[in-house]
């Protein structure tokens, strides 16, 4: 019954990539937790302090990955949620599409968002 | 997969009870996936609002009566906010302590301890969170 | 037709009387066998002081989809006397021979190798010949095992697990082994003989498959019984390299090792204590190594 | 109803290796079997397969153990075609992958057993037998070979020529477990039996729950004759709640046998003092038998199986799956406790009467495997023999019955000119078949005058169709456990280690109520979806049959070999029985005739000689 599956091997790839913004996440998340609780207080979280992290290249790139790479893991994560409950057929496309579609729009406005806090509009 | 009759609760989440580590870490780690990525959303969701808002007025930014500021700010001087936050790092301290168990049973590593690596992982996530919460409250009325 | 079992009153009324004429000729072992008998309640009393009472009590799933009364699932209680050293499968045998005969399970070699009994007993999947009734809280609950059709009462639809144990492949391919008639054997190290050996005990009872959350939403997963069998031929030294990259390829495919979520309810079940998630991962591992050359 | 050229009944060890062999050969195979193959009972087996395969070992040596072993009562063919074949077959089993315990140098491991004169026992850990099975149901699953699983043989169909070695068989009969549907089977080359042993006839058995004897019985009454049925192997040490069987390994590594009173039995009461608890089997188990009937046993039952002495880590590193199975099965752990040990019936030497190429006297019915005798292991099976012997003999009745020319057996079948017929035994009762009407004069259970086999076919379908249908409808009478216990019982109370005439007359007695009592059967499941009442009510059946056939076989057999016994007879009395018992069913009632054991092999003679160690 071998043949009833595909040679379809993204399966593969997804577990890895999910594995690797994983790591990544766990040390970014961490970070960004740390930075703006600990290091700043949220309470005094302004946006010239904002500006100022954000206009700062290296920090720039690194909120960018954090944002696809969350995006990505969580978009993700759901779909194989909802595929590990026996989501299949129709359903299963469309689920991937508008998750796909969710996860592309959060990227695009949080990039937007990055971009208007460092200032560069 | 189809029964031929109805079985109730016997089966999966009925079952909650005589569930063990791995599976109540499972069940975790999904949950605690739903709520951050959901917060991602909103967390966007929030700051782009109020970078639309935000006038880019120098003056304004300087006294830190901008809008961002003041949507912040404003935010952050709630109580149920603050709250909420302490949830949010809870959630996501466990999801990543039991991210890395995770990776570790990835690697091979440790598998005969999964469950006691799950529980410590819940024991740090208390931990934490309780350490954190004087950070969190600071400065916030009732 | 209840076949629900009042609590006997009298323990003794379940033993049958002794036939004389069944008896041996007169030895000093039957002579003590009567004494024995009197002194008996005495002495269990105080034995099996750790069990409650002297009778086990059972209550077993029943489902028949053509006799009435049973087509609803139902509980039925058994109160079976209980014995030092009792399993789960020799108290529902006991309640099939003595009590109603239609109480319908599989079993065959009462010793953990053909994998016929495997209940879910007390919200656990269990081979009922390898579960003592002393290690279990009272009631026993005994029901057919979850997520698999039910044929009747604790017999459940296996083929949905026989076919995707043989949608692995599960038989070893090797194109070159030497003739038969040269009596010359393939050679394998003991450590490789070794590594493969856990996954080599399996012995098909399902209870992993059962236990597995994500096996019974998606119904196309191979679940771990096949993923391990799968395991034993990709790690065998004797399979070649290309016949290892061919599981590898059966195995990632969408509803293969990807799906696993590590709860680990496999492995807790596993009647043979076979490391399945362990197993699982490993072969995650390797796929990755074969798709990404240079790791 | 179904066709094909091949089937095999069973898929144990032999019923897969005739189906694979079978399917080599080129003929379209099926196998037809109550349990799916994984369960079979081969899967229990523990320790080995003799092979001849290392340089200094041959398979000469392999046929003389084995001779001894079976204290001359296997038929010289047999065992040197057993031990011809063996090496090969093994390897075979090993480039199917089969996981074997392996030398340092990557070559298959062999280790000594009792009565084996090299160490040729091949083995994979102490699970030989699983590994074996499912490596034969790989194989199987490979090919494609179609398997009804959990469809439940009811009955052979042949025609009923007045001559059983005239007559030949057709197919078979069988109902879906499943669904209650019952249906025939047409074998248009031939049957194979592979049904395993009737370790059921005893209450205290090592075998599984569906070792019923199935093969036996439908093959005896169709006209087949059993060999040797009175020799059954017992155990020593098997645990007393469940008779799980504790390998000899505890004992080899030095477990001590103690009973009630703290005594080492097997030394201070005289019973082996040489080598004391590795002594046979058989005169192991008659010590404990003897121990608990002179009082002398633990709550009057068994006695203790000690290890403790060997130390934790010895234990844990060699006998861990004992101290599993002594936990799981009996509730005592072994580290800290003895555990307590019986002699349990574990294999039946005898069985259906095939040549070396598989075939009964009944023209296209063959048999393999335990339920087989070909006679390999005559009075006494020696251990690791039994595995080599599914595959060897498997293999060969599978591809005769594919139509392979394997040469003329030099083993002869049924009631012939070579025969002795019995002089007459006094027999207590009647034994054969109850309320039997014989003005019919229907010899064959597959019945019918000699006619087209789908004609046959359907009349046997018919039949059994009907007799299902008696068994549901009828409302009360009595159900087969209650007949089975009391069958069990008596076996065990009588024809066990100790037999005694008395005794094995007094079974024969509760055996003929028994088959009064079965006239009376019924089922109390009205079910038709998967009725174990159903199936269990036609294994007891055959278990009647088969119970009376050793019975008889011990009854007649008046003198001591191999695992036999007999109190008046304590001695092996070459002069008069190096001969086979053989008993047919004739006309519903068993007739007994011997035919001499073939003591000359290829190129040289086995002359009898003491069987000791």
């Amino acid at each position: 019954m071998a043949e009833r599956y595909s040679s379809f091997t993204r399966g593969g790839t997804g577990w890895l990539l999910q594995r690797i913004t994983a790591a990544f996440l766990v040390v970014v998340l961490a970070f960004h937790f740390f930075q703006l609780h600990f290091v700043n207080h949220a309470a005094e979280v302004t946006f010239a302090g904002t500006q100022e992290r954000m206009s700062t290249i290296g920090y720039f790139v690194t909120m960018v990955l954090f944002l696809v790479a969350g995006a990505f893991h969580g978009v993700n994560g759901v779909y194989n949620a909802l595929v590990n409950q026996g989501l299949e057929g129709t359903p299963k496309k469309l689920v991937l599409a508008v998750l796909s579609l969710a996860g592309i729009a959060l990227v695009a406005q949080g990039v937007w968002v990055a971009v208007a806090m460092a200032g560069w509009t | 997969m189809s029964q031929s009759y109805n079985r109730g609760l016997i089966e999966d989440f009925g079952r909650w009870k005589e569930f063990s580590a791995g599976m109540w870490a499972w069940i975790f780690h999904k949950f605690t996936g739903w709520m951050l990525i959901g917060y991602l959303f909103t967390h966007i969701a929030v700051l782009s609002t109020a970078i639309g808002a935000a006038s880019g007025d120098v003056a304004l930014i300087q006294q830190e009566t901008d809008v961002y500021t003041q949507t912040i700010q404003g935010l952050e001087s709630l109580f149920i906010i603050r709250i909420l936050e302490v949830g949010l790092l809870a959630v996501a301290v466990f999801h990543i302590l039991n991210g890395i168990r995770l990776l570790m049973v990835d690697l091979g590593v440790g598998l005969t301890a999964q469950d006691k690596s799950f529980y410590a992982s819940l024991v740090l996530t208390g931990i934490i969170t309780v350490a954190s919460v004087p950070t969190f409250l600071d400065g916030v009325a009732l | 037709m209840s076949t629900q079992q009042e609590q006997p009153k009298e323990p003794e009324s379940q033993e049958a009387p002794e036939d004389p004429e069944m008896r041996g000729a007169e030895s000093p072992q039957q002579e003590r066998l009567k004494e024995k008998e009197q002194g008996l309640a005495q002495a269990e009393a105080v034995d099996e002081s750790d069990v409650e009472g002297e009778t086990v009590h059972l209550k077993v799933f029943r489902y028949d989809p053509e006799v009435e009364g049973k087509q609803e699932p139902r509980f039925d209680d058994f109160y079976v006397p209980f014995e030092k050293g009792m399993t789960v499968l020799d108290a529902v045998m006991y309640a099939r021979d003595e009590f109603d005969s239609s109480l319908t399970f599989r079993h065959s070699c009462r010793q953990a190798v053909c994998g016929s009994d495997a209940f879910f007993v007390n919200g656990r999947q269990r081979l009922g010949c390898k579960t003592q009734i002393s290690e279990l809280e009272q009631p026993v609950r005994v029901e057919p095992l979850p997520h698999q059709e039910v044929v009747k009462d604790l017999v459940v639809d296996m083929d949905h697990f026989y076919d995707q144990m043989h949608a692995v492949e599960p038989y070893f391919q090797d194109e070159d082994t030497p003739a038969t008639n040269d009596l010359e054997e393939q050679r394998q190290s003991p450590e490789n003989r070794e590594k493969i050996k856990m996954s080599s005990r399996c012995i098909w009872c399902g209870a992993c498959m059962s236990s597995c959350n994500i096996a019974a939403g998606d119904n196309q997963y191979l679940g771990p019984a096949a993923i391990n069998k799968a395991y034993k031929f990709a790690m065998d030294d004797r399979e070649g390299a290309e016949i290892k990259e061919h599981r590898l390829r059966i195995l990632e495919q969408e509803h293969g090792v990807w799906r696993c979520q590590t709860q680990f309810s496999c492995t807790e079940v596993c009647p043979k204590d076979i490391p399945l998630t362990e197993h699982i991962q490993e072969l995650k591992r390797e796929a990755v190594k074969k798709n990404l050359k240079f790791w | 109803m179904y066709e094909h050229d091949v089937i095999v009944v069973g898929a144990g060890g032999a019923g897969l290796r005739a189906a694979i062999a079978a399917h080599e050969a080129g003929a379209d195979t099926a196998i037809v079997s109550k349990l799916h193959p994984v369960r079979s009972h081969t899967g229990a087996a523990e320790g080995g397969i003799n092979a001849a395969l290392q340089e200094g070992d041959d398979w000469e040596l392999h046929a003389y153990d084995t001779m001894k072993g079976s204290d001359y009562l296997a038929d010289a063919p047999a065992v040197e075609t057993l031990a011809q074949d063996a090496p090969e077959e093994t390897i075979q089993l090993e480039h199917w992958g089969m996981p074997f315990s392996r030398e340092e140098d990557g070559r298959v491991s062999q280790r000594p057993f009792g009565g084996l004169s090299y160490p040729r026992t091949t083995y994979a850990g102490a699970e030989t037998g699983h590994h074996l099975l499912h490596t034969m149901y790989e194989q199987v699953v490979k090919r494609g070979i179609q398997v009804y699983d959990e469809w439940y043989v009811m009955n052979l169909v042949t025609d009923d020529a007045a001559d059983p070695n005239d007559r030949s068989c057709h197919g078979v009969v069988a109902y879906d477990v499943q669904s209650g549907n019952v249906q025939g089977f047409k074998a248009n080359n031939g049957v194979v039996l592979a049904t395993g042993g009737p370790g059921q006839a005893f209450d205290h058995t090592t075998n599984a729950v569906s070792c019923t004897g199935d093969g036996h019985a439908m093959a005896y009454r169709a006209g087949a004759s059993l060999e040797d049925m009175e020799f059954i192997q017992f155990h020593p040490t098997s645990l007393p709640s469940t008779g799980v069987l504790i390998s000899e390994g505890v004992r080899g590594e030095g477990g001590i046998l103690y009973n009630a009173k703290g005594e080492r039995f097997m030394f201070e009461h005289g019973y082996a003092n040489n080598s004391g608890e590795l002594a046979s089997r058989d005169v192991v188990a008659r010590a404990e038998l003897t121990e608990v009937g002179e009082g002398r046993g633990v709550e009057d039952e068994y006695v203790h199986l000690d290890m403790r002495h060997l130390g934790e880590e010895r234990i844990l590193d060699r006998l861990e799956n004992i101290l599993h199975l002594a936990e799981d099965f009996e509730g005592v752990d072994g580290l800290v406790e003895p555990m307590p040990v019986k002699p349990g019936q574990h294999y039946a030497m005898g069985g259906i009467d095939v040549d070396e190429n598989g075939q009964t006297n009944i023209g296209g019915l063959y048999a393999a495997g335990e339920c087989a005798c070909v006679s390999v292991h005559g009075g006494n099976r020696l251990g690791g023999n039994a595995l080599p012997e599914l595959i060897v003999f498997g293999k060969r009745a599978g591809r005769h019955a594919a139509g392979e020319d394997l040469g003329e057996a030099r083993i002869r079948t049924g009631y012939g000119d070579d025969v002795e017929d019995e002089t007459e035994t006094e027999l207590p009762v009647r034994p054969g078949e109850a309320g039997l009407d014989t003005s019919s004069g229907v010899a064959a259970d597959g019945g019918g005058v000699a006619a087209e086999a789908d004609g046959l076919l359907e009349r046997a379908v018919e039949r059994e169709r009907a007799r299902v249908d008696r068994l549901m409808d009828k409302d009360d009478g009595v159900q087969h456990a209650q007949i089975r216990a009391k069958l069990q019982k008596a076996m065990t109370d009588y024809v066990n280690v100790f037999r005694t005439g008395d005794g094995i007359r007094k079974a024969l007695r509760v055996i003929r109520e028994c088959r009064q009592e079965y006239q009376d059967v019924y089922v109390d499941d009205p079910s038709r979806t998967f009725n174990t009442d159903l199936q269990q009510t036609y294994e007891t059946r055959n278990l009647i049959d088969v119970a009376e056939t050793i019975a008889l076989g011990a009854l007649v057999r008046n003198e001591f070999r191999g695992a036999h016994w007999r109190q008046e007879n304590q001695e092996r009395r070459d002069d008069e029985w190096l001969k086979h018992t053989l008993i047919s069913w004739d006309d519903g009632e068993p007739s007994i005739f011997y035919r001499p054991v073939i003591l000359e092999g290829q190129d040289k003679t086995y002359e009898p000689k003491e069987r000791s160690y």
